[in-house]
Formats: structure tokens, C-alpha cells, sequence
């Protein structure tokens, strides 16, 4: 398993071999050579808005810290003491003056550096020095803040972030512009979601428009008896609204299409999403308008994108303010985190829509994620087979897929175009790292 | 405003029984006879982080009224769920039952308890637990939920699958 | 340890060495060598009289659905969706027109072929072909039903399941026939009852009759004890009827017997065995002389077997209407599943004490399995000793054993000479798999 | 035949102090005195699938007359059993005691309940949860069991050793 | 000298009120009341096997008077603690609760009841089970904790951090 | 990883390999070339007086019974059956006549030899021989009593226990000595404390004095600020005299100095220890004094070592009459055993104080060793970070330790040398075993 080369041999045009799911070894290379390479979402920036506010996480298998340091300037350290190696900062999140490792005291600046070594004399003549970099809470060695979406690779040798994001940065602006000042802004805490799953079950299926309709079928039919049941001219509740979309059909989704970009990533839509529909909330147009005029305004709020993957590691929306955060854990364990933010200078009713929706889509007590953790699961024991090997992806492979602005190819959007792509690129990086991916 | 002295013995016993039956509805996955215990207006919280104040503006596992209780009844078992294919069967357990320090006001009076559920699911159990808070108003010669909240120990931790009102 | 040359030197004439128990990667080979090679025990056909009925189990790691099509034929399909590999039926057992694929709704006959696939249009051009077996639910390699026990393997590479079960088969055929209606009838669902060994443990016990009268001591000497403190003439309970030959001697179990058959297989008994003692139950005779006749009536019941072993996956006895299951988890972990069934055309008495016996004998709550389950227990906790690296299985090595008509060869009944057998096997089927086991 | 108003509060109490002093029993390991709140016919029974309706034509996990109670007394802790030279120590814990929906009839009452059990062994603890179902007759000022039966959320998943009654 | 028939049926309720009430002030965390609960000469002792006898002579997992107790209580969640960086958070239930069959003797009532208890600790819950000895004195219209045992079912079996009063 | 010649590799002389503390593999080669060779901690002969008395262990992952033989010999047997290798003893400890394996019966004398084999005919012609070492419950190859402590070791070569101990033999003598009757006695039984971590960041903290007024700080200023709160005069509690020391200043730590010895053990202080400030306990002088006479009084409880390491098993305190015992259970699960004796002849008093000690300091619910644990933890999830490879130790490496008399080199108390020390010992008996070592 170990032969890089033998990576290249698990994915072929139309297929990937099983054991890219289920192998702990494999899941120990991507470790390295994926999630220790590529760009990685860490945070967003409004997590941390007063100086000495810190939030920590992990980028792989390294615990990191996201913090706010004096000059405002956001870092991602190592959380890992220069002495023997404890973790540092232990909360998820909080505020402080500086760094102390709880163990013997050492103690260190918001930007990592080594400013305190108790009775240091015991070092004299040893070659300490303080300054030296390997007694520091080191600097994560790429990071980049767009619009306050902070990522992070634990790779110097890296495309830039530009480079990388490519055109889902369309994304990540519509996000923000959609806020009639141009900022969004974390609210509360995540919901948190363990799936017995390896994490590209979950990425693949952000992008598989052959599930709703199928896998989410039930709470769709159960609205619908529930509305039947109801007397005549009850208003349309906004979970209906919400629900609905999931059951749209298939022509629908071929025609809100999808989009392989470089770097793995893809998205939906782009004029329509599964969110098109949504009624107005009073007061945003006005805002949006009052912020951007009226034509900016249409311009922004006709991008339409659902689920742009920036692979391996977020998603988000245009229409919903909700981002979604993969956690690898181990070969079939994978934690999704789900983060919620307000548009500033929007009604608070967006945000409510939001929370919402969240509630209904992406809790673990919602009636569509454990539909979807099933699903995955269900790969999980069925692949376990003795009676094959590969797991299919073929689907699209007939047609041309078109070039689209801004990069990338477009395709129908119930084709496994975008699986493809993802492991075209699973497998340069499993081979050489993210440089050439 | 109610105080210990404002709830009689017999309505504590009678408040404790209608808990169980509460309970005991969960339990058997009836959520009809469930639903028919919260008033037209009755919720049900499941906070996302301890001390979670609002559950319009920030995320909750659950916060369900009567409109999603409804739906979720009709989904429950449903054939075309994947989820649904396997049972899910439990077992609550209710301690502690005592007024609450903190009342809501009004004609509403607010039970607190500690649960421990344990729940079936997939060949494995998984265990909650935590507070239960019952805001209860008088019917007839019984009661009605106005709102249950359901705070977990770890409300912030990870969670895993869960598909029905514990 | 992966090197299959290496296997063989585990085994040798009078010892196994203490890792065929122990080592992970050996589990890991023993589920394609054996578990993958073997014929296994699947289920009894009488668990799905009706079309559509289906039963779910695994053989070795292999998801598989048992299920009566419309021709009434039994098939054993893997349990896989040809799509992406979800696992399509979750229930343990049910009824249905065809499987659907609760993914992306890939829909199957009863024999496993794909007769719908949703929004087919995208896989035009590419090489789809709905009758192309790698996209149903495959039928798995071989499949044999004998008197409704259904055994199947993963491999088409197979001796005939005659030639396979050998002497055993009548071990099969006397269950059966000792039923006036020549019939058996799966009553209930099982216990399944997890053990942390490794499942060789269990499968050695079966035939290890120098156990009984010592791991089983203690329920015998609490139940005579009870007794003499009843008053005289107490009628003497069913219960001690079946406790007490688990004390018998060991000149009893000598006198037994033990017979040694091809690939791994063995009995004990024949004329005799712990059940003979049994009362007669009112009706059953009269009921089997009905039937066949005083002559055939007394060599069906002369036949006495106690634990028929048919390696590696499933035992019964011939006067008791239980069976038991072997299903290896992990190295350390293995899973007994107890059956039950009913004569057809028996009084429900005799049922009723088969349940009975089975209470007493193989629940997790007995005074008799958890003794059992100590002992494997303990020989995982011993077998990590530094201090030993062999198991030894020599008893009866100095004796001949003597040819017996039927097949196999027979020793005095406490003799490790099944151990021996099956692990000469074992090692064959490591080396080669079953062909030339 | 009883119904709630059938059974007075004073009896609900002393209901559930009995339940309490058997859980105490099993606790302590104590099968003599266990035994003694069962009848002459008393039986105990824990299915091996919800919805069991016969003990004694379908495999039950459990089910046991005071002879084999009898039986398991002596065998429990018995030097010669390999699996009772360690120690079960448990603790169990009811709660939601209040009078069964269904009523077997005659002059039994049945009593339901909810319980959780935690029982050390060999260095683990397993946990246990289901509903007790206690049919009690009353026997001068206490009350004899006649039949008790343990509904485990998981009768029909994999079971662990069992050395004594929940 | 208490017996069962010493205890009057509103006292035992008032008791059950009070040890929920204790258990309530550690499930928040609260030890500044909890320690209210216990009399000037209080003490707290989990023994770190069963049947322990001596406190002072063999090894116990916690034995606390007032002293340690208020230490302890300023301890809990100093930010100088490695240990303390993480929240605990727990749900204690009782149950089983009843008028011991020792008593203590003087004009102490010993109460013994079974807990079962998760604390919520770095990401992690851990289950503690097993009875509950209190032995109360009457203070005015309430009580005093003189002495608390708790013996868990695994006291001899490896233990893991225990950072607050079970 | 399996190569040994990699382990040497692993351990520089101012850090050592993170993998020394993570991977699963060295733990394994731990095993058997660490936990294998060198004498390691069994028990204290008090616990087993009488004639039959057992107690049962692991040594590593072997594991053993210590027992007391008829002519009052004690002896340590592996623990496992010479039949098919189950373990024969459960209990933690007892007292029998003999062992008996409740498998098969075979039975042996209290020095692990087999007189009892049931049904013995059936090895008849087969080679068996009940003398035969295989059958018998084998003895351990190496051990020793020294003043009642029991060190074994699974292997045969083996240094002398004289020369192993070296210098830590003062510690046993004097903990002993410190016994007006020169004997001490177990009491009760241990606290079993499960750590999440690696069983040597346990050992490497006990000698780590740049820690306590760090990690331990809380406890401390609990304490102050009740005392601050109480009226003027109230008596010091005995707690505050245990509570204090742990806050000591690094001039203090510095003063006590540590000493590295052979085959990695260590001690710290010598004359002064953080116990040194104990009030007297009424009676014990006298005893002592009695007993040994004002001189040789004065002379043994002089010495006062804080934390005598016996690599890599053991450690106890000369003042303090507790010992902790080191059980690896896996590269991250250690459980540490906190045992307790009472000084013969001596007050119980001294006992009453040590149990006040171990309850505030060793356990699991105490405010000190939960900050140990933490900080153990920490390093594990520092660890796991991508952006350093070793752990340092350099500190002391400036200053040239002086050899001390009774062997061995001190250095001022803060230093790592104790770490280093049982590194280069460490990787050692990686390569080669203890003989070397
Ligand atoms: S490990 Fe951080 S100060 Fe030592
Ligand atoms: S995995 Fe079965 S339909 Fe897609
Ligand atoms: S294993 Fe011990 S007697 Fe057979
Ligand atoms: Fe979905
Ligand atoms: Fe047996
Ligand atoms: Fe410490």
C-alpha cells in the first residue's frame, strides 16, 4: 500500500478502486500528502474579532490554533509547546493576553514566539536560543485570508491561494457580497456530526444530484401528506419551502448543471440553485440596493451556486449562510462541522431563514443528514464485498463536457463528472503532493 | 408565579405520571399520542451549546413545533428513509422531578428533571443524557406542554444520529 | 506473517502454534483462505417460505441476502448495490417485490438482476449495459440447499457440497427425518451471543469432551444439591434430565466416540450420545411410526450424534432441534448464533423442550455458556504469555484410530483428534483454499 | 381487574419500596431473599425479541420457575463454575414506576416500569435498559411476585454473559 | 435509633428533595452550596474498594472534610490547572432511594440509594454507577449531610480522572 | 519500524523521536526487549503471608502469579495452563492448596509443577510427560526478593539483581529500614489509575521537577487562599503540609539535585527531598530509636530521596510509604498502581499520614494527579503535529555532572539528565536486551 505508485493504479477514468475508502493506510497518506499539502479551511476570521481571540482546530492531524494578534493581524500556529510537545491551548476557543503551556510554564506571544522559559538558567551552554524556531509555537507555513475565510496549508511548496481557489472565489465573494456591508460573521457555536464514514463519501455526495430525490424522498412525501391534511388555504410554511427543493427532479438538477474546476473543486448551478426559489425576506433587497445600487445588487443575487466544494476540506452556499467543514478522522470516521453566520446589515430574518434550514438539513437529529449518513454507511458494509472491487463513476462519461468561464468544465448536474475530477486529483497528490495536482 | 408551596403534593404526583407517560409515548415511538400532549403552540428545544439563549438565531440540534412534530411523525418509519429501515427502540429514564428555581411566569409551571436515555439504533445503544425542563399548563384535569428543553451534557459536543425526540 | 508458505509451519502433528488464535493478519487471511473458500452455512430455506422473503447475514465479510424468488427458488445474492456498493437490504429479514437501492434508487429482481436505473439517459455512450453482471446484485458463486439447509461459497472453485459435507450429510438428513413430515421449521429468531475469542475456540470446544465434567461441574452439583433437598418422590424435573450429562464420565465420552471426517469436519457419538437418556415425549412416536413405519422409525432414531461439526461455520445434533452458527467478527471477537426449529408433524413438546434445553445450555444467561465462554477467555489471556509458543493438541496420538464405513476416522471420544483434523485442514485451505483441502 | 383508581397512593408506595428491595437483592447478589418475594409460581422472563408472546415454544433469554431460581442460587459464586470466580456487582435503578396500561386480570396488579442496569464484570461494566412489567399479588402487608418479564431494548441484538437477573 | 416506621412519609419526601437538591448543586458545578448541604463536621467518602472499612488506614479514591472540600471547590476550574482548561458537566439520577437497614444510630437517619451518573469531560462521557449512603441529621425544617459514602460498583477497577463529587 | 537498528537512531543526545511516544509497532518491540529483559516489579511478599497465598500480575504482557509455596518460598509462575494455555488464576489474589485450570482440570502444586491430569490414559504412547516443563506451570526465569519487594524478569540473562539495582537498593534498605522492625506490610488494596498516555511520559515526569510549581500551581493557591481565609491561629492542617511542597521554588528543586544512575534509574534529593519539612509523628522516634539506637537512627532518616525510579517499573519515596507500580497496556494506555505499607512497629499514625498523602496526591480524584494526566495527554495530542519530529532534553546538558558516591552522576535537580539517561539506556535494550544495557 505504501508505493506511491501504487496510488495511481486505484483510480481509473471511469472508476476508483474500493480501497481508497476503506484502507487505513491509505487514509495515513492522505494525511500527508493531501491534507498535509493542500489548502486547508481552518476558520473565518470573525470567530476571532478582538485581539487575543483564539480558536483551535486541526488541519489533519496537526492541532493548530487561529488567533487574533495585537497589530489585528490573524496567525495560525502549531499548537504544540517548543519544549516537550503539549498541546498548548487546550478550549476550543477563548481570549488571552498570550500563550503558557499548562506543563512547565513556558510561554509564548500571540504570534507564536518563545518569551518565557522558567529558570532558564538550566539551558546555559546547552545551544538553546530562544529565537531559534523549534522552540516556538511555529507559524503554520501558508496562510491566507480571503474576505475573512481563513485557509491554511501545512506546506510552504503550494499553488497560490488564488491559483488554488480558482474560480470558486466567485464563490466566497458572492457569500460576502451578499451582505449589504460586504461582511459576514459567525454566529454561535457549530453543530458537530459524526459520520461512520470516510470523508470522501461525504465530499462526492455534496455534488451528487442523483441522491435527493431518492434518499430524501420520505420527509418530502411526509410534508406533502401533512399539507394534504391541512385545511384549505393554510399558508405555505417556510419548511415546506425548504423541504421541497429536495425532492426536485431530475431534469431540474441536469439543467442547474455542474462544474469541475482545477484543485478537485466543483460546483452547482450558477444561474439557479435548489435555493432559487426562496420568497423574499423584507427589508434585503432594500439594504442590498441602499449598499450596491440596484444593477450590482441583481448582479450578485443572480449567482446561484449550491455546494461549491473546495476540496477536500469546506463547502458552502451562495443562498444559505451556512459553511460545512470536513474533519477527516480516521479511515471511516469523519466529523462535519457546520457553521452558521449572519450578513451584515441584513434583516435578522436571513439569519433565522438560515438557522432553519440548518435545523432541518444538516442537524443529526434533522430528516435528511441521517438519511445521508445511512447512505454512506450503507457503502461502507456493501463494499466490504468479496464479489468486487471498484465503485463506478462512470455516469456523463458519454458527453462532452463544456468549458465554462472562469475555468473548468460543465456538465450535466446528475453526471459523476465531479467525482472524476476529485480523483483525478486524489491521485496526483497521493503520487507527488499539491504542487503539481 | 408559582413557588414549591403554590404546587400541591397530589399535582406533583399527578405531573410526575404525566412525565412518564411522556416518556413512556418516546419510548414506544408513538408520537402521535406524543404530540397530543403538547398544546397547539407547544415546542420542543434541543440546544446545539449549553446555556443557548435563542433558538431562532443560533443553530439547535432541535427546535420543533407542532408543524415539524407532525411531519416528523409521518417520517418516522417511513419506507423510502434509508434511515428507517432499522428500529430504533428506548428506554428513559426520568430522576430528580422538582419544581424549578427559575419560573417562567404566567399560568405556566416549569418541572425540571434529570434523563437518562439510552436508545437502540443500528445493533448499537447509544446514551444521552442530561436536563429536561417542562414548562407545563393545566388542562382539564391534566396538563399540556407548552415547551421542553432537552440540554444534554454534551449539547456542544459531537453528536451522532438521532432520530427521534429523547 | 502474510507469506502463505508461512502458515503451514503453524500446524504441526501434535501442536498449533499459539498466533493462528492470536494474530490479526492470520483472521485477515483465514476470511479469503476459508471463510472465502469453504462452504458455509448461509441459512435454513424454511426462514423465507414465501416469494420476496429475504434474510440478511454475512459469510465471512461478504454482506449476502438470502431470498425466495417468484420460481420459489432460494437465491443467495451479495448484498451490494451494483452502483456505488451500498449495502441495498438492511433489515435482518422481510418481504419485498424486488431490492431498492435506498441511495439513488437502483432498483433489482429478486434473482439480483438490475431492471431499473434512474435518469438513465446519462450513461448513454458510456458503455453501461444494464445486463452487465458487475451492475446487479450478484448471485454469489456456489449455492446448494440440502433437506433446506442452505450452504454457499464465495468461490465457484468448489468440491461438490456432496463431496463436501461427506458423512455429515447424514447428521443432516437424520434431523430432518426425525421430523414425521420429513421437514424442518425455523421457530423464532435466534441468540446471538458475542464472544471475545477467536471462533477456531469454539469450533475446537464443540468436539472437546474432556470439558464437560469440569468447566460444567458447578450447575451439575448445584442441581443435585437442590434435589436432595426436595422431599422423597419429587418427580424429577426436565431440567435435570438435560443438566446433568453434561457430567458424565469420562468412560461415558470415551465410549462415545469421536470421528474424524474429510475437510475439517467431525462428530461425536453415533449409537450414543448426552441426548440418549432423553424421556420419550407423548406421540412422537406414534406420530414417526405414522409416518415410516416401526423399522425406519428405529434406525432414524438410532442414530445419535451429538455436535455434528461442518467446518468452519455450523454444528448441530441430531436430538435436539437447535443449531448453532459460527460468524468470526475479528480475531478476538465471534458471534454464536442459536437457531431453533420444530419438527413438522411433532408433537410441540418436543419444541418445547429443545427451547428449554437451549435456555439452559447455549444463552448468554446460562449456567452453562458463560463457562464456556470463560474458558476461551482465558486461553487469550494465557496464549500472551511469553512463556509458551505452542498449544498442544497430542491426546489420542497414541492410539490407531480405526476407518469408519461412512468415512473419517474414529478415536475414543475425549482424543484431540478432531482438533488435529481440523487444523490440518486449516492449514491446507491457508495454503491453497478448498479445492485440495 | 384494576385500573389507576384501583390502586391507592399508600399502595403505590409500598409497590414501589418492594421494587426497590428486589433491585437491592439482585444487587447484593442475595438470590435467597430474592426468591422469597417470588410465589410458589412465580417466574421470571427475559425475551430474546420484543413482542415475545411465548416463553416456552420460541427461545427466550431468561425464563425460569423458582426451581431453576433454586438452581441458579446455588450455582452462583460456585467454586467449580470458571466464569463465577470474579465478582458481579451491579447497580439498577428504576424509574417511571407506575400501574401497566394492561392489566393481566384476575387479582394480580401489573406494575410497569423503566430500569437501567450497570453491571461490573471482569473488569467492564455492561449496561442494561428496557421495562420491567411486575405482576404483584398481595400477600398479608406485602405483595408476592408472580410474574416479572424484562423487555431489554436489544432482546433480539448480541447479547453478553449474563451471570444474574436484571 | 430510625426504622421505617420513624420516618414519616412528608419527611421522606422532604429528604428525596434534598439529595436531588444535592445533586443538582454538582451537576452545576455549584460546590459553594453543595458544601452548604453538609454539616460543619460533614464528610465525603468514595472508598476505593468495597466494603472498605477504615478511611484512614486504607487508601480511598476521595475522603473530604469541610476543609478539603472548600480547597477543592476553589480548585475547580482554576485557570492555573491543566485539567481544569475543560468544562465537566454532569446528569446524576437516583433512585431506589429508601430508609437504610443500618442505621447509624444517635439522631442521624441513614438513607441509601443507587445513582447512576455521566460526567461530560474533555470530549468524553464516563458513566459512574453505584449506592448512595447518606446519613442526615434534621437542621430546622431541613438537613444536614454528616456523612456521605458512595460506593461505586468498580471501586477496585481502574479508575479515570475524577474531577468533582459524584 | 521493526528494524532494530532504526531504534538507536530514535534517541539523540539532547532529544529523542516523537515515535518513541506514538507508534504502536515500538511498543510492541517494548515488550519483549524492554518489559522481556529487565527486572521488573512484581510485588511486595506481604501481600501473599501464608502458605497458599497468591497474588496475580502482568509482566508486560505475560502473565504471572506470585505465590507463597509451602516451605514458605515465593515464587512467581507464568500464569497460564501447560494444556492449551488457558490462564489458570482469575482472581486478583487468594489463597487455594493448589492451581487448578477450570478448562480441562489439570492441576498443579503451589510451585507450578503438574500432579494432576484427568483421565490420563488418553496421552498414553503420545510422549507426553507430566514432568515435562511444557505442562507445568512454568517458573519465571528471573527473581529475586529483596527486603520483601519482588523483581522478576521473563528473561534468564539477566544481570545480577545487585548490580541492576545499583544504588537504588539504598531506597528499598531504607524504606524498609525506616520500619522500627525493619519490615513493612501492604495494606489494603492499590489505586488503579488508567492514564491516556505513553507509559513513559509517566516515568519521565517522575523525576521532572520543572513541573510541580507549574501544573500543580492551583492546588497550591486553593490552599493558600482558604488558610488566608481562616482566623488568625487556626492549626496548619496536616493537608497543607502535604499541598505545599509541590509548589517549591526551582532554587529548591535545583538544591535537591537528581542522579542519574545505571540501567536508567534515577533519584532525586538525597539528604533533603520535599518531604524533609513533615512534622515529627509522636511515638516514632522512640520506636526507631528503640529499635536502632539514636545513631543509626539518625542515619536512616537522613537519607531522603523523592522519587527513586527502578526503570522501568517502579518508583517509591523513602519518606512516604507508598510505591507506584508501571503497567503499560498499549502505546497510549498506562495504568499506574499506587500501592501503600505500613512501617512495622512504627505508629499508626505514619500509616494514617502516607494514606492522607496518596488520597491528595495519588489519586485519580485528587487535584494533583489529574493535572499529571493532562499534561501526559497533551503531549500525546501535541505530538501528533506535523511540524516537529523530536522532543528535546537538553536542559542540564551545559553543566558536567559530578559522579557520585554508591555510583552514578547528579546534576542540579532540573535537569534532564534523568530523561537522557533512560533514553540512552532505552535505546539499549531496544537494540540488544538487558544484558548489555
Ligand atoms: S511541554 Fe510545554 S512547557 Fe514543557
Ligand atoms: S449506491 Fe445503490 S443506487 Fe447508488
Ligand atoms: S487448558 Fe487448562 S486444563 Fe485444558
Ligand atoms: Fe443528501
Ligand atoms: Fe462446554
Ligand atoms: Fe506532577
Amino acid at each position: 500500500m505504501a508505493d506511491l505508485n501504487e496510488m495511481t493504479k486505484l483510480v481509473e477514468e471511469n472508476r476508483v478502486h474500493k480501497s481508497v475508502y476503506l484502507e487505513p493506510e491509505i487514509f495515513d497518506l492522505e494525511m500527508d500528502h493531501i491534507w498535509g499539502k493542500a489548502w486547508v479551511f481552518v476558520g473565518h476570521d470573525s470567530q476571532i474579532p478582538k485581539t487575543g481571540d483564539f480558536y483551535t482546530t486541526e488541519i489533519g492531524r496537526s492541532p493548530v490554533v487561529m488567533v487574533r494578534a495585537k497589530d489585528g493581524e490573524v496567525h495560525v500556529l502549531h499548537n504544540r509547546c517548543g519544549h516537550k510537545g503539549a498541546k498548548v491551548a487546550g478550549k476550543k476557543c477563548g481570549n488571552t493576553a498570550g500563550f503558557r503551556c499548562p506543563y512547565h510554564g513556558w510561554s509564548y506571544k500571540l504570534d507564536g514566539s518563545l518569551i518565557g522559559v522558567p529558570n532558564r538558567k538550566g539551558y546555559s551552554d546547552t545551544g538553546f536560543d530562544i529565537k531559534d524556531p523549534q522552540f516556538s509555537m511555529t507559524k503554520v507555513a501558508s496562510v491566507a485570508n480571503v474576505r475573512g475565510f481563513v485557509f491554511a496549508s501545512l506546506s510552504a511548496d503550494v499553488p497560490s491561494i488564488e491559483d488554488f481557489l480558482g474560480d470558486t472565489i466567485r464563490t466566497i465573494n458572492n457569500v460576502a457580497d451578499r451582505a449589504p456591508e460586504g461582511e459576514i460573521e459567525i454566529v454561535g457555536s457549530p453543530l458537530r456530526y459524526e459520520h461512520d464514514c470516510n470523508w470522501k463519501m461525504f465530499v462526492e455526495n455534496l455534488n451528487d444530484s442523483m441522491h435527493p430525490m431518492v434518499a430524501h424522498a420520505s420527509v418530502g412525501s411526509a410534508a406533502k401528506s401533512y399539507l394534504a391534511d391541512q385545511p384549505e388555504g393554510t399558508v405555505y410554511p417556510r419548511e415546506a419551502e425548504i423541504i421541497f427543493p429536495f425532492g426536485s427532479s431530475y431534469e431540474f438538477f441536469d439543467k442547474m448543471g455542474v462544474t469541475a474546476l482545477k484543485y478537485g473543486h466543483s460546483y452547482m448551478g450558477g444561474q439557479a440553485s435548489i435555493h432559487t426559489g426562496y420568497s423574499d425576506i423584507p427589508g434585503y433587497m432594500e439594504a442590498m440596493e441602499a449598499s450596491y445600487g440596484t444593477e450590482r445588487t441583481k448582479e450578485i443575487l443572480s449567482q446561484n451556486r449550491h455546494n461549491t466544494i473546495i476540496y477536500p476540506s469546506f463547502t458552502l452556499k451562495d443562498a444559505i449562510q451556512a459553511m460545512r467543514v470536513v474533519r477527516p478522522i480516521s479511515v471511516d470516521k469523519t466529523i462535519i462541522e457546520t457553521w452558521h453566520f449572519r450578513l451584515k446589515g441584513a434583516p435578522e430574518e436571513m439569519l433565522k431563514r438560515t438557522i432553519t434550514y440548518s435545523r432541518l438539513i444538516n442537524s443529526n437529529a434533522s430528516m435528511v443528514g441521517p438519511d445521508d449518513w445511512d447512505c454512506y454507511r450503507r457503502m461502507h458494509e456493501g463494499l466490504t464485498s468479496s464479489s468486487a472491487e471498484w465503485v463506478d463513476m462512470r455516469r456523463g462519461l458519454g458527453e462532452d463536457a463544456e468549458p465554462v468561464d472562469g475555468g473548468g468544465e460543465r456538465s450535466f448536474g446528475t453526471s459523476d463528472i465531479s467525482f472524476r475530477n476529485q480523483y483525478r486529483v486524489w491521485a496526483k497528490y497521493m503520487k507527488t503532493g499539491a504542487e503539481n495536482a | 408565579m408559582h413557588n414549591a408551596s403554590s404546587v400541591s403534593r397530589e399535582d406533583m404526583l399527578l405531573i410526575e405520571n404525566f412525565l412518564y407517560q411522556e416518556a413512556q409515548y418516546l419510548d414506544d415511538g408513538d408520537l402521535e399520542n406524543w404530540m397530543s400532549l403538547y398544546s397547539e403552540d407547544g415546542v420542543y428545544w434541543m440546544p446545539a451549546s449549553p446555556d443557548q439563549t435563542c433558538p431562532l438565531t443560533e443553530i439547535s440540534i432541535l427546535y420543533e413545533d407542532k408543524l415539524l412534530m407532525d411531519i416528523r411523525r409521518r417520517n418516522l418509519g417511513h419506507p423510502l428513509a434509508p434511515s428507517m429501515e432499522y428500529p430504533v427502540r428506548g428506554s428513559r429514564i426520568l430522576g430528580n422531578v422538582h419544581l424549578a428555581a427559575d419560573q417562567p411566569g404566567g399560568d405556566a409551571i416549569r418541572i425540571a428533571s434529570k434523563f437518562h436515555a439510552q436508545l437502540y439504533y443500528r445493533e448499537e445503544v447509544t446514551h444521552f443524557a442530561g436536563r429536561y425542563s417542562h414548562d407545563l399548563v393545566r388542562e382539564e384535569n391534566s396538563f399540556k406542554i407548552v415547551h421542553k428543553r432537552v440540554d444534554l451534557i454534551n449539547a456542544d459536543g459531537v453528536q451522532r444520529n438521532l432520530l427521534i425526540y429523547i
